[in-house]
């Protein structure tokens, strides 16, 4: 896949003390999934930082692990988001 | 109407419920979210874009599900004291069942899919 | 503060939630009761001593089955045209699950127990 | 039993055109029930106000169709309560 401008948000925001990168996945790379799991093989920080509970962003609408990443131009990975008690 | 508003600024929940009673329904649902933190205080990001287009998808969920005249949502950003307003859930509908039912899955809609973070650490980046 | 009311005079609502958001919880629910009728208006009957007692009954269920941090009940009497507010229900809590479910259990109770009835007929007696 | 004050509301009331009465019921109304079954015995309005889903309240507290009315000085009986839609 072509290059993709990656968003952090929350506590991996915090994890990888950066808002954000652009990456150039493999192609084997078609998931949030094997995105985020892509990420982890670099070590630390990031096997920490996306090792719990990561959901992500497709092109700023909401994606589930298995969704296709493929051909995305932004895409973001964050924590379990909300505020409200 | 539905109303969806990402913003820093407050809001004043009696002018918000007077916008939906006006629109002479029976019932008025509403929920204010307050923050809750130590002297520090609170900072919440978000992810604008994401946020407008999933608050736009909860409204319009909610809108679908239930029988509604109207519908408000407002979630702030920014930094916060302890008891400063977080969020704002209001609807109005001709039933009760309605309104009380379609605010509850506004609220936990926007607890747990609203692009919202709380920053753990407050130093400046 | 379980604050109870039985009253024929209307209410401010953004005032009520104002005391409960005082009160520096996280969750705030409310509900807001209006009238819906013809041109010829509603008037609204109660039992005094009962509504007295029966709306206590209430608030102190509620009070006891949810944790909350206030709780604020007005049900209003005599005469009203379509729009008017009849009742009001808010409840503070330290969380939204119990600021909710309170406030809906408040309303159905209002809403099938508490001692107020339409009067089908306009006559003065 | 003695006397007892009644009270009426809503189509109760309306169906009866009185707000209220004080009667002096027999030693068998024990009960919510019993005395609504009594009134109904006299006939119109009675048998009709009192016919449907009849709700009562002794002494200004919420009673129960098998709750007792024995030695109560003020019994209440309605339709079932409530104006929020």
């Amino acid at each position: 896949m072509a290059e993709v401008d990656l968003l952090y948000f929350g506590a991996v925001r915090e994890a990888l003390g950066r808002d954000g990168e652009r990456v150039d996945p493999p192609s084997h790379v078609l998931t949030i999934a094997d995105l985020a799991s892509w990420l982890a093989e670099r070590g630390e920080p990031y096997a920490s930082a996306l090792g719990g509970d990561v959901r992500g962003a497709v092109e700023a609408h909401m994606a589930g692990p298995g969704d296709s990443v493929f051909g995305a131009r932004e895409v973001a990975l964050f924590p379990p988001p909300g505020v409200i008690a | 109407m539905i109303d969806v508003r990402v913003q820093a600024a407050d809001f004043d929940p009696g002018r918000q419920l007077a916008r939906l009673e006006a629109l002479g329904n029976a019932a008025v649902a509403s929920f204010v979210a307050a923050a809750e933190c130590g002297e520090e205080g609170l900072l919440v990001e978000h992810y604008p874009a994401l946020a407008k287009n999933e608050l736009a998808a909860i409204a319009a969920e909610a809108d679908s599900r239930w029988h509604l005249a109207g519908l408000i949502l407002i979630h702030r950003h920014g930094r916060f004291s302890s008891g400063d307003r977080l969020a704002f859930v209001a609807v109005a509908a001709p039933a009760r069942a309605a309104a009380l039912e379609a605010c509850a899955f506004l609220v936990e809609a926007l607890a747990t899919r609203a692009p919202f973070w709380r920053r753990e650490s407050l130093r400046e980046e």
